[in-house]
């Protein structure tokens, strides 16, 4: 509450979700869904830790929760006081895995890679908010949710987390064995606007 | 199992001016209804009675009638805070059934469907009690094992149950939706024939209206505020409308009985919950029987009246507000329109809430406490209508020999200490 | 194409043009109306007024309102898939090829059999079935067909798949404000300019509310449509403000949570397929503005429900929104100044007033002078006692009243008509605040019960707040909006009030609910019309001591229509407070559910159902196990592998396969679906020790063990085997069901219990595949396939872990075994499932290995005794009733679940315990859940010893095996018991035994055979 | 549909919640003595005030992160909401803390390790 009242005055320039989903002529680009492999580490730690992630994994910890910092292809996600979701290319986890393991040492913490257990989606489209909204509580608005903010919630019947690009650009996370429904509801959603599907995970 | 036997106190009104019959009706219609007397007497609490029974939902008044037809005592009252039914039993979505899997649980549960299939004329007050059956619903190879489990048991217990194909099921059922195809199958069925539903709100006024006839005091708009006591002995009550003497209190109060226990100092092994509830607008008969379903999780019958009948379970959170979230009815009708498409074009009338106390193994309480002359009838949760009568059946016995029968002596609070717990669980997915 | 001939059409109609023709048909008979009609005032236009039929007396019902309350023209729209009862004429937006049925009569609307009922009325008052049909007691299931037949009101359609889309969505919006009449533009204006996000939500096709009915009122010196128009134009540039219509907030929840219906495409005659035909908003809002006007009562007379009588201010919407007259001779009913007004426009466009009957004793000079001036008579004091016509009125009976208007003092006047428009004042739309837990309060001015506190963030403004006056609910809606941009902390830019020119209006009316009978104790004058009760049946209610409103609503079902009372429920009120001698505001309303109107049950259901019901998880290797011929079972969410049968096989005989050939060579499951949970840090073991019942502190790391977990009370909750990766790291394996709920427990204990515990938890479930190679083959296969690991059996004992490759893919050998022979379960990481698979099977097949479902699995732990939570255990069962003694700990001081099985329950002897049956007959095999009993000749209720929890025909035995949880069952070694069966036929004789049936002493474990 | 405060990740709806019940129910120690009567005030016995209530949420399909909040069970107002391992501060939830009948319980006393036992607690 107390964030969203600071974040009101800047609202006002804010364009709302007004524009009802009834574009004239569909189109393909409406959403774009593509999955992509990527190398994923879940980090759960104790202490300080910057030094560390920044040396070796390219960017520090978000500092504020909620949000994600970035560095070329990598991404660090705030996913709870303790706990972070590290991202990378698919073909470097193995190997950041192995040396953050050795990095960590002195402290109370858990590596675990992930790659294999979740599925990251990428949606991109003037109409990724609208159709996520339609299965997630969160406040998609364009004033609310910006580029770096991410957050844990679900999409309809799938815990899933969601992260912001770009204003019209977004990743989705979920357990590879919820893709099949996540891309089926996904698809299902955007039928109104239109959609393209670039690479699926099964 | 075998039970006290059945007592259906005295059958009919005592006082003949007031009986109800097609006479009755046709004789009144040809004085345009004026001549109708009042169900129940709108008493003012005398200062002493020989047992109050705090709380007018169907399972107090039934004590009341018991107290008075089947163990004598006439000087007795009921002591309500609103209106006669309001609770629970005004709110129910009123399916009947003993098809229980626990011997306790099928001991009172059919002892109450005994009652029932008696009562309208035990009353003399139609409370259509309609036999039209229940079906639930197995959706996996898991809850099609657990139904066999289920249905030997309560045939053994002497209780009627048949297994339905999913053919059958079709048949009896057709607008549900059978295509094996979906997310959860339709897989078989049991079906309790003798179950079915009646008419909630004239269980509470029959109630009243024979047991006022027997003498009982039925006091509304008097809240009890706190209960007296002498060392370990109850004395009396304080109510909004004074205080009542009385040696004997038998609390019913479904969700507040915390409340009411912490008036005593005592603690119950209870939550309070919203239990949520929703008909559709009225249309012609579609369905007749009542369908439950665990694991697409919602039941639901026809009312006499058209209306669609539905709900499902409880709302995660402690509240007396009875009124739930959101959550709970979207799904509801979500699993609705999935086993009955045709439902879709249908729309929801009207959805409420009521306040169910839940105990930690889905099972009642009916039991003395550590205050002499104070007994607890509560915990019936989600499912508790369809055991009014035997409910205050057993309970007036329990009051009136200050001792338990052999049905309620398991449903003891004593249980939750020793361990010996009668977890109804499996029955309590979307047990009504 | 049918004739134009709406002859009740005049010119104007804010809402309606007039040139565009379109076609409709109600009950077979094709009619024309208007683009922006509503199919009610088409109907009119075509002088179409009888539409329905009541839902207990069958009595023949018109229009009586214009908007969400009509309780009497309920129609039945849509053929096929699309058919849906109960709609309101009036809320149905006309398009061209509309198709519309009247319901509940048969045959006809016209003549329907239905309506002996109203002849018999007299004896069916108010809760009559509650007095008969008690004899004989089995004939009420009969008595009970017909009544259902009877009641009920239209039908649904025979084909049960809506062919329409429905969506669903979230919102959240700093300001909601429901209504956009003048109240709720104006808040939206002033909301908007605050820079807030803001939605408006209109019920209807068009902003404007009351305003879009009158040509009287100027605002800033415009006409008011011409305001509203520039209002919306000012609106829609407001970038922070969206606006709905055809949207109706009908739900109102805890904190401010939101449900909107919005109608889509019903409006259209072509409903493009992409789009939705409603949308769902649910939607969080920080301040919620309710603008949603009023309703206006009825007045309660004899004959006040026959077709052709209606509310006078939706005459003044069919007219001012439509030009549609009601009649061509009018009769107004009143008993306020406002329906005056009303009078004299229709007076002007066309229809004759014949008389203004007012119950007051006199109105204002001014009004007198207008109606006079329009040659419409007054009679003041007089009140309608009653309205006579066939299947429409025709005429009434107007007769003086005393000036409370209680009785009537004179001989009645007859005027013929064919309309009457009445009116008892108006009931502001107080449902959301109520709905939102809001207190009322009543106004003893105006006569209605308006809002008083809020319960949440919430402010009533304009009509619904009980401000009739427009100038000051355009002020009051200011100020709200105003207040509710300053409480989600926008600075407020105040907008100027507008300035109203328009009659003024004093709407206070006579306390005049009902007017005297006239028609002696037969009369039917109704305050429900759905429902039929009568102001008779309120007074029955009173008589027979139902007393509490709820009681009377119950009784009498007043307010329980598809209208919920919203004409109706004040007038009984009123009523019921005059029998018992109470004021109003003692008796109290009723309570305000959800929705405000009857809401769509296929769009709260939304996409949520069919492929999207729920999710179907699958493993890497589903698409081979398909591509095998699999039948799969559901488990939980997870879809497995169930067996695979070939060619020409029933179940029955693949699992025999599948169970003979993993004994005699090899079989490979699918297990990737059980839960895994890693678990590190320093006091990992120490937080197993305490979540297991055994001990865990001295595993040796790359040792696995086989764990217990109960819950606090002692009962089982689930098992796996767990792994020790190093000191202070361990892999934990879950059931496929369980993991879920196992994860959340380990962290509830962690996070609530013992915070001091330095140990973190991460699923990985899905994140390794897992096949397990099972049988005396297991180990020439795995070499097969290439493997780096020492598979000998000291390097590689039973219960340990090692890492390395399987035919190269990087692999976790875990070698454990459900099965009782030697097994490897191979993990790898998940996207290397599928080769895994292959592999294994390409490399096996030389040894017959055979892949096996979970059917297979079963048979196999049965034959070792092993159990499966959930189907061994039901959450009533402890260690020690499985005979698991020898995994509960006698020396850790404390686990969880230790002390609850210490109590005396515990103990008891007669516990259901865990043993084994093996059936005389070694063909004969005991269905799942059958019972057991010592006597199978005893009468029921019978004496059961329990149930048979697991029982398969063991083809590697020759003989049926089976587990059951009895009574005392560990005493009752060797002894001889009954299995009666449902079917009728004998009872299964068997004998209680231990519960390992195969390899007892566990031989086969490393591989000999 | 309640909103509650995750104290981690904000406002959410309570969909993405569940509700742990009671809150401040401390375990006792299977090493302690104690009777079936009192151990059963600890597995079954529930508070179900009908006013205040201070009662454990796990911010679900968030963070994971357990919390107590302070919670009227008529308005279904949310008084307060604080971190697991801690106690309310507003007047009202600190009231229904130090009210509450389980403080006097022999289950609450035997949460805490009577002696120093060999294995820790
Ligand atoms: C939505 C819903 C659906 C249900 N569906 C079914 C079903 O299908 N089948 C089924 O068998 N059961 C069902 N139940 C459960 C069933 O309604 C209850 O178990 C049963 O009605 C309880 O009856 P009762 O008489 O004990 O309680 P109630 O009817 O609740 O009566 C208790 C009375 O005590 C009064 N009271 C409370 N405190 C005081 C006080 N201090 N002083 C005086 N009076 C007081 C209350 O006002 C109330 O009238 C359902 C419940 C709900 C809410
Ligand atoms: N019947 C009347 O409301 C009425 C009668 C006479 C005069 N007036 C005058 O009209 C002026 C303006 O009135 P107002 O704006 O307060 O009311 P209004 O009746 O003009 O508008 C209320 C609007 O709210 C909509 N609505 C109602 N419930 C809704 C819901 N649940 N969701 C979405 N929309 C909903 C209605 O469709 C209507 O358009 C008042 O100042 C009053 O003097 C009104
Ligand atoms: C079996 C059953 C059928 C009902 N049918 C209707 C109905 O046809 N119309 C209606 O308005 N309410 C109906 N209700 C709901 C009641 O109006 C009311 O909401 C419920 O008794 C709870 O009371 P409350 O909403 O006053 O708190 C029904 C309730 C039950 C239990
Ligand atoms: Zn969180």
């Amino acid at each position: 509450m107390a964030q969203a009242k600071s974040d009101a005055q800047q609202r006002q320039s804010a364009t709302l979700p007004r524009q009802m989903p009834n574009p004239e002529g569909r189109q393909e680009d409406c959403l774009q869904i593509n999955y992509h492999p990527q190398g994923l580490i879940n980090l759960r730690n104790s202490g300080d830790v910057s030094k560390i992630m920044s040396r070796h994994f390219g960017t520090a910890l978000p500092q504020e929760a909620n949000r994600f910092s970035v560095s070329g292809d990598r991404r660090a996600l705030w996913l709870g006081p303790d706990e972070s979701l590290l991202m990378c290319a698919d073909q470097d986890a193995a190997e950041l895995h192995r040396t953050l393991g050795t990095q960590l040492t002195d402290q109370h913490f858990q590596l675990t890679l992930l790659s294999d257990a979740l599925a990251v989606y990428e949606l991109n489209g003037p109409y990724v908010r609208e159709i996520l909204a339609k299965g997630c509580a969160l406040d998609l608005h364009v004033s609310v949710f910006r580029p770096g903010q991410c957050a844990q919630s679900s999409l309809d019947r799938a815990s899933v987390t969601l992260m912001c690009e770009a204003r019209n650009s977004f990743r989705l996370i979920c357990r590879t064995s919820f893709a099949d429904y996540v891309e089926t509801w996904l698809k299902d959603a955007a039928i109104e606007y239109g959609y393209s599907v670039r690479n699926r995970l099964k | 199992m075998a039970g006290p036997v059945l007592d259906r106190g005295i059958g009919g009104l005592r006082d003949k001016a007031k009986r109800y019959s097609v006479f009755s009706l046709a004789r009144q219609a040809a004085s345009y209804h004026t001549g109708w007397q009042q169900a129940w007497r709108h008493a003012e609490p005398k200062s002493e009675y020989d047992a109050v029974i705090i709380g007018g939902g169907g399972h107090g008044l039934a004590t009341a009638y018991y107290l008075a037809s089947v163990h004598g005592m006439t000087n007795i009252a009921v002591i309500e805070k609103g209106w006669l039914g309001g609770g629970n039993t005004g709110r129910n979505t009123t399916i009947i059934r003993s098809n229980y899997l626990w011997d306790e649980s099928a001991s009172i549960y059919e002892h109450a469907l005994k009652l029932w299939e008696g009562l309208a004329q035990d009353l003399n007050f139609n409370i259509m009690f309609s036999q039209r059956g229940v079906l639930t619903i197995a959706h996996s190879e898991h809850e099609l094992k657990e139904m066999s489990r289920r249905v030997h048991a309560i045939r053994l217990n002497g209780i009627d149950s048949e297994i339905l194909s999913p053919q059958e099921i079709k048949t009896f059922v057709p607008i549900m939706n059978t295509d094996q195809s979906i997310r959860y199958p339709v897989m078989g069925g049991f079906l309790q024939k003798r179950g079915g539903t009646a008419r909630h709100d004239a269980v509470a006024w029959g109630y009243a209206r024979a047991a006022d006839d027997l003498g009982a005091d039925i006091i509304q708009n008097c809240e009890v505020t706190a209960l007296r006591r002498s060392g370990r002995r109850i004395t009396g009550i304080e109510t909004t409308k004074g205080v009542i003497k009385t040696s004997k209190v038998g609390c019913v109060v479904a969700g507040h009985s915390s409340v009411l226990a912490e008036m005593a100092g005592m603690h119950l092994p209870l939550a309070s919950r919203p239990l949520q509830a929703l008909v559709s607008e009225p249309i012609k008969p579609i369905l007749d029987t009542v369908i439950m379903s665990n694991a697409v999780h919602m039941y639901i019958s026809q009312s006499d009246k058209g209306e669609m009948v539905l709900g499902a379970g409880v709302d995660k959170y402690n509240s007396y507000a009875q009124r739930g979230s959101f959550p709970v009815p979207e799904h509801m009708l979500e699993a609705a329109v999935e086993l009955f498409p045709v439902l879709s074009r249908l729309r929801m009338l009207r959805h409420w809430g009521g306040i169910v106390d839940t105990c930690p193994d889905a099972s009642p309480i009916i039991s003395k406490t550590d205050v002499d002359g104070l007994y607890f009838n509560c915990g019936w949760g989600t499912g508790g209508f369809k055991a009014t009568p035997g409910s205050g059946h057993v309970f007036a016995d329990l009051i009136a020999n200050d001792r338990p029968n052999s049905i309620a002596e398991p449903y003891a609070l004593k249980r939750f200490e020793t361990g010996f717990l009668i977890d109804e669980h499996g029955a309590a997915g979307v047990a009504h | 194409m049918a004739k134009n001939k709406q002859v009740m059409r005049v010119k104007g109609g804010s809402a309606v043009q007039q040139d565009k023709l379109v076609q409709f048909t109600f009950d077979g008979k094709s009619y024309m109306g208007c683009a922006g009609d509503t199919l009610a005032s088409a109907l009119l236009a075509n002088n179409v007024h009888l539409v329905g039929r009541s839902f207990k007396y069958h009595r023949p019902r018109g229009i009586m309102a214009a908007g969400a309350e009509e309780a009497n023209a309920l129609v039945q729209l849509g053929t096929d898939g699309r058919v849906e009862p109960n709609l309101r004429a009036t809320q149905v937006e006309l398009y061209d090829g509309l198709v519309a049925k009247s319901q509940n009569r048969f045959p006809s609307l016209k003549f329907d059999v239905g309506q002996v009922n109203s002849l018999l009325s007299r004896f069916f008052p108010a809760g009559f079935y509650y007095k008969t049909f008690m004899w004989p007691a089995s004939f009420w299931m009969t008595y009970e067909k017909f009544i259902r037949n009877a009641a009920g009101l239209g039908k649904v359609g025979r084909d049960h798949n809506d062919p329409d889309r429905y969506e669903k969505r979230h919102a959240h919006f700093d300001i909601v404000i429901a209504g956009g009449g003048a109240s709720g533009l104006m808040a939206a204006w002033q909301a908007g300019m605050s820079g807030c996000r803001v939605l408006l939500a209109e019920a209807g096709p068009r902003c404007g509310g009351w305003l879009n009915s009158v040509d009287d009122v100027e605002i800033d010196s415009q006409p008011a449509q011409d305001w509203i128009k520039k209002t919306l134009v000012r609106l829609q540039a407001m970038e922070n403000v969206s606006v709905l219509t055809r949207t109706t907030l009908f739900g109102y929840g805890d904190h401010n949570y939101l449900t909107l219906a919005q109608t889509v495409t019903d409006h259209l005659k072509d409903k493009p397929a992409h789009l939705p035909r409603m949308r769902m908003w649910k939607v969080r809002a920080q301040q919620v503005i309710l603008a949603t006007g009023a309703i206006e009562r009825p007045l309660v007379f004899s004959g006040n429900d026959l077709p052709g009588v209606m509310l006078a201010s939706a005459a003044q919407t069919y007219l001012g929104e439509f030009g549609v007259l009601p009649g061509k001779r009018g009769i107004v009913m009143t008993n306020n100044d406002a329906t005056w007004h009303i009078a004299f426009a229709l007076q002007e466009a066309g229809c004759l007033v014949k008389a203004i009957v007012d119950t007051r004793p006199s109105a204002s000079p001014a009004l007198k002078r207008q109606a006079e001036s329009l040659g419409i008579e007054v009679l003041s004091s007089h009140g309608i006692t009653a309205a006579h016509g066939h299947l429409k009125v025709a005429r009434v009976e107007v007769s003086p009243l005393t000036a409370d208007g209680t009785d009537i003092t004179g001989d009645a006047l007859h005027i013929d008509c064919d309309c009457i428009l009445m009116s008892g004042g108006l009931s502001p739309v107080v449902h959301l605040h109520s709905q939102a837990r809001g207190k009322l309060t009543w106004d003893e001015k105006t006569l209605c019960f308006r809002p008083s506190s809020a319960h949440e963030a919430e402010q009533s403004a304009g009509a619904c707040n009980g401000t009739f006056d427009l100038q000051r609910g355009l002020k009051e809606a200011i100020t709200a909006a105003g207040k509710a941009a300053k409480a989600v902390g926008m600075a407020v830019q105040t907008v100027d009030v507008p300035v109203v020119d328009a009659p003024r209006i004093n709407r206070a009316p006579m306390a005049v609910w009902s007017l005297p009978n006239g028609q002696g104790e037969g009369e039917k004058a109704f305050v429900d019309f759905q429902n039929d009760v009568t102001a008779s049946d309120i007074k029955l209610a009173v008589r027979e001591g139902y007393h509490s409103v709820e009681h009377v609503k119950r009784y009498t079902t007043t307010g329980m229509a598809t209208d919920q009372g919203k004409t109706s429920n004040i007038n009984a009120l009123a009523i019921l407070a005059d029998q018992l001698g109470d004021a109003i505001p003692e008796v109290g309303t009723t309570t305000f559910r959800m929705p405000y109107t009857p809401t769509s049950i296929g769009m709260i259901a939304g996409r949520s159902i069919g492929s999207l019901f729920d999710p179907v998880r699958t493993t890497q290797m589903e698409s081979l196990h398909r591509q095998a011929g699999a039948k799969f079972e559901h488990v939980g969410q997870w879809m497995r592998a169930w067996y695979y049968p070939k060619e020409g096989e029933d179940m029955e005989q693949a699992v025999s396969r599948e169970v003979l050939a993993t004994r005699q060579a090899a079989g490979l499951l699918d297990a990737s679906t059980l839960g895994k949970i890693d678990i590190k840090g320093p006091d990992a073991a120490e937080f197993l020790n305490r979540i297991y019942t055994n001990g865990w502190l001295k595993l040796k790391v790359g040792r696995c063990r086989y764990g217990l977990m109960c819950k606090d009370d002692g009962m089982v909750m689930d098992d796996g085997v767990t792994t020790r990766l190093a000191e202070d790291h361990f892999h934990m394996t879950t059931t496929t069901g369980g993991a879920a709920g196992v994860l959340d427990w380990l962290e509830e204990w962690l996070q609530t219990e013992w915070p001091e515990l330095r140990v973190y938890l991460t699923s990985v479930t899905e994140q390794w595949a897992v096949a397990t190679l099972s049988g005396p083959a297991a180990k020439d296969i795995l070499t097969a396939a290439g493997v780096d690991i020492d598979l000998a059996n000291d390097a590689f004992p039973f219960m340990s872990m090692k890492k390395g490759h399987v035919s190269g893919l990087p692999a976790r050998l875990f070698r454990i075994s459900f099965t009782g022979e030697l097994s490897y379960e191979i993990n790898v990481p998940a996207r290397y499932g599928a080769a895994l698979w292959s592999t294994l099977m390409k490399a096996g097949a030389p040894f017959g290995l055979t892949p096996y479902g979970t059917e297979a699995m079963h048979v196999l732990r049965a034959e070792k005794g092993f159990i499966i939570v959930g189907q061994e255990t039901d959450g009533s069962v402890t260690p020690l009733d499985l005979g698991m003694d020898w995994i509960v700990s006698k020396t850790k001081t404390d686990f969880i679940g230790k002390r609850a099985l210490e109590r005396v329950s515990m103990a008891d002897p007669q516990r259901k315990q865990l043993v084994g049956l093996l059936t005389d007959d070694p063909n004969k095999v005991i269905p799942e859940g059958a019972h057991a009993v010592l006597d199978p000749d005893q009468p029921t209720p019978m004496a059961m010893l329990g149930h048979v929890t697991s029982s398969y025909f063991s083809p590697n035995l020759g003989h049926s095996i089976a587990m059951g949880l009895l009574k005392g069952g560990h005493e009752l070694m060797g002894q001889t018991v009954y299995i009666p069966m449902l079917d009728g036929h004998p009872p299964i004789k068997a004998r209680i035994t231990d519960t390992s049936f195969y390899d007892a002493k566990g031989d086969r474990l490393n591989g000999a055979s | 549909m309640l909103q509650l405060n995750c104290p981690f990740c904000g406002l959410r709806d309570e969909a993405e919640f569940s509700c742990g019940g009671e809150a401040h129910i401390a375990r006792p120690l299977a090493g302690n003595q104690l009777n079936d009567k009192d151990f059963a005030d600890y597995l079954f016995l529930r508070d179900n005030p009908k006013g205040v209530f201070l009662e454990r949420w796990r911010h679900a399909a968030g963070c994971r992160r357990w919390f107590n909040v302070a919670r009227h069970t008529v308005s279904h107002e949310i008084i307060e909401t604080y971190a697991m391992g801690s106690l309310p501060k507003s007047k009202a939830a600190r009231q229904a803390y130090q009210e509450s009948w389980r403080r006097k319980t022999a289950a609450e006393a035997a949460s805490k390790p009577a002696k120093k036992g060999k294995e820790g607690r």
